[in-house]
């Protein structure tokens, strides 16, 4: 339909509203604004396309395609859940900033997933990390400029990997489209390190780790919709059938799960089990089949929702306490019983169990594991979602809600909290009793029944048995304690490490700065005082010393080219 | 100084002949060696001569900062002024040959108007220069 | 260094309140053991379901009997032993980046 | 009428400039100074819009024809600096009134303005003529009067500061006096197209390399090539902040001109690259330029002295574009002659805003003023996104050429640098941002928004930042087309 605006469009008019307005106004504004971009994104169909020409070659701002179409729909519920969540917030937490920042953070979410060529992708690839860095700022807590800084830092190098191999690109094939790209090159390679800096590839993570339980309660659940989304659509467009992925996503899976048993802060700990939901979704993409991919954006779509509802249950604590650690929280179903249940409904959600909506795309991704060969790698998986059933299914409720009684007494969180929450909640269950509703948005036509008796019960085992695993630890008081530490990450490459070989380089370049100086003024020192003892210290010839030097370098130069040229 | 009276009666002869010399400089600078330039430096050293015998103050009073500083500006707008001329003449500019009638004639005034603003500009600048300076070091010591 | 330490030793210590740590005993008492007793009631059901219903495996291990739960059970004690032995390796004293 | 305009176009500000000091009322004179940018920005744009549609613009000065006359002569490469130069004079001077009626004794403020229009003759002039003397004889009258003006900052280093770049103007002035006399000797000509004719027979000439050796090297002084630019921290930092907005805008660019003109149309390409292999001398300077310039930058606590190395580090991204002997290369570096121009315009009279209330550029001076000065610290961030290369600003439009440039040639290391080069502008710029918007206003000091005549002009500049970035059609077919020119591809 040619009638339809571009869908980041409605999002960044809606931000430039949300500046200028405030009270009721900008609450009514911000609702509305996801409810129109949706209104107009239903209207656009496969193949719109909206293209105009920048230095001599055709961009292509938005392209629709199914792919992309499922991502705008998915961002669309996102931002309409993280907005009226975000509803609550005053002036005192930054709420302008907040709004406006969120607002162009998810228009800049949908502009990237409907680009259709390179440079407009890094526009609205930039503008994720920039505006994103404005919901970590916002907290102005001890460490959270600091952290902003270092995700914005990493998020902008991963913008200029992407220009970098764009650009290679362009020299090498004479388009700017974005379509499949493949590791040949070192284009190929570029890029991938960008999407890669974004989707949280194993060592490229800490980022995420770093950054998210920085941010605000409700920009937290902003972050985690969008940027790592972003990531899995440009890998699911430029990488499909990329084996090393395979590898990679399984690596994703696995290693934050040891982390996040004995993170003590639960945001940090939802971190972690985004990684290891995001290792999914690489691993279908790696595969390549069209069950897998499938699999994989179905996954990202569903992760989005219980992702969503658990750090949005955890951001309710932390607005209605202060707190996010395990070891200060305990015992608050007392007092919060809806955000208890709706947290354990994220949790049973993420932990795949049936009639929830990660069981139905989780298991696609299984399926398509074996279809497709990789018979080690499932194993492997398998453990991986055994182990979300420890650290997001069973830790986050637990310690947050039950376990001992911190003592804390207080109240369910704003009402548009409890909204939001609720409508994730909904979606999920509503995705896992009736799966059809996702999968008639799926990039490839599906034919595959999660509910058969065998999927259910293999998974009803296996999840029964790790949950009993870990009551039996508990209960021989071998399971980890929660201790307020920090845990190692990649991050203390850059954070220790970095700082150290930065720190000690400087050091060793002002000694030999001191010692060449010393060097020079051996040589110099005659010479200059000479140029002293001749023309007194305060003379009119001392005091242009400096442009003699600077005549000096002239002679030089020109003495130099004349030499160059004649020799 | 003031009280020389030898270097006060040469000065107060020799100015004039200095002014006329000058104006010499500047009419034949056309034919013969001399021109614009020379012609306003040496107009204006008749004026530092005479500051140098008779004190910056009573040069001042005849001939003071305001109108020199102007000269250096007028001087630019006769310049410009005969190109223009030219120019509404239907010549390009600074093109004399539409001056006069006759295009030698034209050129004979052309270069004389604009030697003319040399003059004064030049003039004016170094007599500027020269009282600028002067005055500094007065106020200094 | 740090490493040696005990992990208690590590706990600041805070006056005026009950001890931060969770042990394994902190689930309330009496309820805990109605929830235990019915999850008991789930694993068995599980199990005994999986031995009637046609279970058709798609991954060779699957042919073993009761593959899923012995997984997931050795699975998450495997889980939680190496996150022990790693928090060994890992874990820093909470203020370890301040001093950046 | 319109047969004069490029004679006009110089003339003008030039007659104007003695009719300021005429007045001496400040009102008036500055009144003045702005009819004459308005009338140089229109004429340039009419002269730039004819030459695009109908070829080059001769015009012989005092009818006599060249080669023996003085001829302006005026093609796609010359109407576009012509361009720059008036459109950030124009800019300037309005912003200029309320800035220069604090920064400069009221006395001295008509003599600002004679000086300024001067110097802003000056460089169209250099721009405009077709005769090599003629363009030594512009060079010293924009030379002389940006002496003056920089002499006028309040700070007394701006007198020491203005002398030393007395002296290296000069010495460059000089060298390429020298040069031009030794073209003179060995050709007997001093009319640009007639050298051009003239000088490939004399190729083999010894004269002809020394006297290539002296222009460069006066060039390279002139248009602050490192390691010549010694000069101009100094002199940026302490003049006015009007003159300090006009100058990095214009006079490197039009030092930049004299460099393209000399050596592509002159002595012409083949020879600079083919001969005197002009871009192996050249792309060491310029590489390290914007290295070490840059990181200078990031070191430096007073913004101003901080955009200065970052205008050195820039004019080695032109100077880069010049040596990848392309024309994409000198498309990038046209381009990024006028982009630059935008873009440190916007950023110096930013900070003439904040001057203007507070009375210092320090950066711990800036803290908190995104919040006292929102308009005006907003105008600085879109300047400075401009000046790293984000997309949407100019800057990206340039460092799109640049690097396209460099991959054509096969230079990807090149690319890589200016890749990462753009990051190290970021950390500059980001330590202003980072101190106006994250640190807390000190408490006591009463500080206002920067008043509407300021505010207006800086913005004006800051808005075409973008407008060029999204829309750069225009901008980067007029770049192309005086690439073509330069390098003999087209008339």
């Amino acid at each position: 339909m040619t009638s339809s605006l571009p869908p980041f469009l409605v999002f960044f008019v809606g931000a430039l509203l949300a500046a200028v307005t405030r009270g009721t106004v900008r609450k009514v504004l911000l609702v509305l604004v996801p409810v129109a971009g949706a209104l107009n994104v239903w209207g656009v169909e496969e193949g719109y396309a909206w293209q105009l020409e920048f230095l001599g070659y055709v961009l292509e701002p938005v392209r629709a395609d199914r792919l992309s179409l499922l991502f705008g729909y998915l961002f669309h519920l996102a931002a309409f859940i993280a907005v009226v969540y975000s509803l609550h917030l005053k002036k005192a937490e930054n709420a302008t900033v907040q709004h406006v920042a969120a607002l162009v953070y998810a228009g800049s979410a949908l502009g990237a997933v409907f680009a259709g060529d390179f440079i407009s992708l890094f526009v609205f690839w930039e503008l994720l990390a920039v505006s994103s860095a404005f919901l970590i700022w916002s907290r102005r807590g001890p460490g959270s400029a600091r952290a902003g800084m270092r995700y914005l830092v990493v998020q902008v190098v991963s913008g200029v990997a992407l220009l970098a191999g764009a650009l290679m690109r362009v020299h090498e094939t004479g388009t700017l489209s974005f379509g499949f790209v493949g590791l040949d090159g070192l284009s190929g390679w570029l890029i991938f390190l960008a999407i890669g800096v974004k989707a949280a590839f194993p060592l490229l993570h800490s980022w995420l780790i770093d950054a998210y339980p920085e941010g605000t309660p409700t920009g937290t659940v902003f972050l985690s919709a969008f940027t790592t989304k972003v990531a899995v659509y440009a890998l699911a467009r430029g990488f499909p059938e990329t084996e090393i992925l395979v590898y990679a996503g399984a690596a994703m899976a696995c290693f934050p799960i040891f982390y996040a048993v004995i993170e003590n802060d639960l945001r940090r700990t939802l971190a972690y089990s985004m990684i290891n939901q995001i290792g999914f979704m690489v691993c279908g993409i790696g595969v390549g089949s069209a069950l897998a991919i499938n699999g994989a954006v179905a996954h990202a779509f569903n992760d989005v929702l219980f992702k969503g509802l658990l750090f949005m249950s955890m951001g309710a604590v932390m607005h209605m306490t202060g707190k996010t650690k395990a070891s200060d929280l305990g015992g608050l179903y007392k007092t919060m019983p809806f955000t208890a249940v709706l947290c354990m409904i994220g949790a049973a959600s993420i932990s795949a169990v049936p009639l929830f909506n990660g069981f139905v795309s989780k298991s696609m991704i299984m399926s398509a594991l074996i279809d497709g060969g990789y018979m080690w790698i499932w194993p492997v998986m398998l453990f991986a979602s055994a182990g979300v059933v420890e650290h997001a299914g069973i830790k986050i409720p637990f310690f947050a809600f039950f376990a001992q009684d911190s003592g804390i007494r207080t109240r369910e969180p704003p009402r548009n909290m409890l909204a939001a929450m609720t409508v994730a909640a909904i979606a999920c269950v509503a995705i896992g009793v009736r799966p059809g509703l996702l999968y008639g948005l799926l990039p490839y036509a599906v034919d595959y029944h999660p509910y058969d008796a065998s999927h259910v019960l293999t998974q009803i085992q296996l999840l029964a048995f790790a949950i009993g695993a870990i009551v039996v630890f508990q209960l021989l008081k071998i399971y980890p304690a929660e201790i307020r530490a920090v845990n190692l990450d990649a991050d203390w490459f850059y954070r220790r490490a970095g700082a150290r070989l930065v720190r000690r380089t400087g050091d060793a370049v002002a000694q030999a700065g001191v010692a060449l100086r010393s060097a020079a003024a051996g040589v110099a020192r005659p010479m200059y005082e000479g140029a002293f003892r001749a023309h007194g210290p305060h003379g009119p010839l001392a005091r242009s010393w400096p442009a003699g030097s600077m005549v000096l370098w002239v002679a030089i130069m020109l003495a130099a080219f004349l030499l160059f040229q004649f020799l | 100084m003031r009280e020389e009276l030898v270097l006060r009666l040469a000065a107060k002869m020799m100015a004039p002949f200095i002014l006329v010399f000058g104006l010499y400089v500047h009419f034949h600078g056309d034919y013969s060696p001399g021109g614009g330039f020379q012609a306003g430096v040496i107009l204006a050293a008749a004026f530092v001569m005479l500051s140098l015998v008779f004190g910056l103050d009573a040069v001042q009073r005849a001939l003071p900062l305001w109108f020199v500083r102007s000269c250096a500006a007028l001087g630019v707008l006769v310049y410009a002024g005969v190109g223009f001329a030219a120019m509404a003449l239907g010549a390009n500019f600074l093109g004399y040959d539409a001056l006069a009638s006759d295009p030698e004639k034209g050129q004979h005034l052309g270069i004389l108007l604009v030697e003319a603003g040399v003059v004064i500009t030049v003039f004016g600048v170094m007599t500027t220069a020269f009282y600028v300076f002067a005055d500094r070091g007065r106020r200094k010591s | 260094m740090n490493e040696k330490r005990s992990p208690d030793s590590l706990q600041p210590p805070e006056a005026g309140r009950p001890p931060a740590q969770h042990g394994p005993n902190s689930v309330p008492p009496r309820w805990s053991k109605r929830i235990l007793l019915g999850f008991l009631g789930l694993c068995v059901a599980a199990v005994v379901a999986g031995f009637l219903a046609d279970i058709h495996g798609e991954h060779p291990w699957e042919e073993v009997p009761l593959f899923h739960a012995l997984y997931g059970f050795l699975g998450i004690s495997g889980l939680i032993l190496v996150s022990k032995a790693l928090r060994r390796l890992v874990m820093r004293p909470e203020d370890y980046y301040d001093d950046e | 009428m319109t047969q004069h305009l490029p004679v006009l176009q110089v003339v003008i500000p030039l007659v104007l400039a003695p009719l300021c000091v005429l007045v001496r009322h400040p009102r008036a004179a500055w009144a003045l100074a702005a009819l004459g940018s308005l009338c140089a920005f229109g004429i340039a744009l009419d002269i730039v819009s004819t030459v695009l549609a109908s070829g080059p613009l001769s015009y012989d000065v005092g009818d006599w024809a060249p080669p023996w006359g003085i001829e302006y002569r005026i093609d796609a490469v010359n109407a576009w600096i012509l361009v720059i130069v008036s459109l950030v004079s124009t800019a300037v001077v309005f912003f200029a009134r309320a800035s220069v009626e604090r920064e400069v004794e009221a006395s001295r403020v008509a003599l600002f303005y004679a000086a300024y229009l001067l110097c802003l003759s000056g460089l169209l002039g250099i721009a405009a003529t077709g005769d090599v003397f003629n363009v030594f004889v512009f060079l010293e009258i924009s030379s002389l009067s940006a002496y003056a003006l920089i002499a006028l900052g309040q700070d007394r280093r701006a007198l020491a500061a203005a002398f030393r770049y007395l002296i290296m103007g000069s010495v460059g002035a000089t060298f390429i006096v020298i040069g031009i006399g030794l073209m003179y000797a060995t050709t007997g000509t001093l009319n640009m197209a007639d050298l051009a004719d003239r000088l490939p027979g004399v190729w083999h000439v010894r004269t002809i390399k020394v006297a290539y050796g002296f222009l460069a090297v006066g060039c390279f002084l002139k248009l602050a090539l490192f390691p010549l630019h010694l000069w101009l921290p100094n002199a940026y930092t302490f003049a006015p902040s009007a003159v300090t907005a006009f100058m990095a805008a214009t006079a490197t660019k039009v030092a930049v001109y004299m460099l393209l003109r000399f050596f592509f149309t002159i002595f012409g390409a083949a020879f600079s690259f083919d001969v005197m292999n002009l871009d192996m001398v050249l792309m060491p300077l310029a590489v390290a330029a914007i290295f070490s310039m840059s990181f200078v930058a990031i070191l430096q606590t007073n913004v101003k002295r901080l955009l200065a190395y970052s205008s050195v580090a820039q004019i080695g991204y032109m100077i880069l574009g010049i040596s990848f002997a392309s024309v994409t290369g000198l498309t990038a570096a046209v381009l990024h002659l006028f982009n630059h121009a935008l873009m440190k315009g916007a950023l110096f009279m930013a900070l003439g805003c904040v001057a203007y209330r507070i009375g210092s550029v320090h950066i711990d001076a800036m803290a908190g003023l995104g919040k006292r000065m929102p308009a005006t610290m907003a105008a600085f961030v879109v300047g400075g996104l401009s000046l790293v290369g984000v997309p949407l600003t100019v800057g990206f439009v340039s460092k799109w050429y640049l690097i396209l440039a460099a991959l054509e040639r096969g230079w990807w290391p090149l690319a890589v640098i200016v890749l990462i080069t753009s990051v190290m502008a970021l950390a500059y710029v980001w330590r202003v941002i980072e101190a106006a918007y994250f640190r807390e206003f000190p408490g006591d000091r009463e500080t206002r928004e920067a008043p509407a005549a300021l505010l207006v002009p800086t913005w004006a500049l800051v808005v075409l930042n973008v407008y060029f970035g999204i829309d750069a059609t225009r901008t980067v077919g007029v770049a192309e087309r005086a690439a073509e020119i330069l390098m003999g591809a087209a008339p």
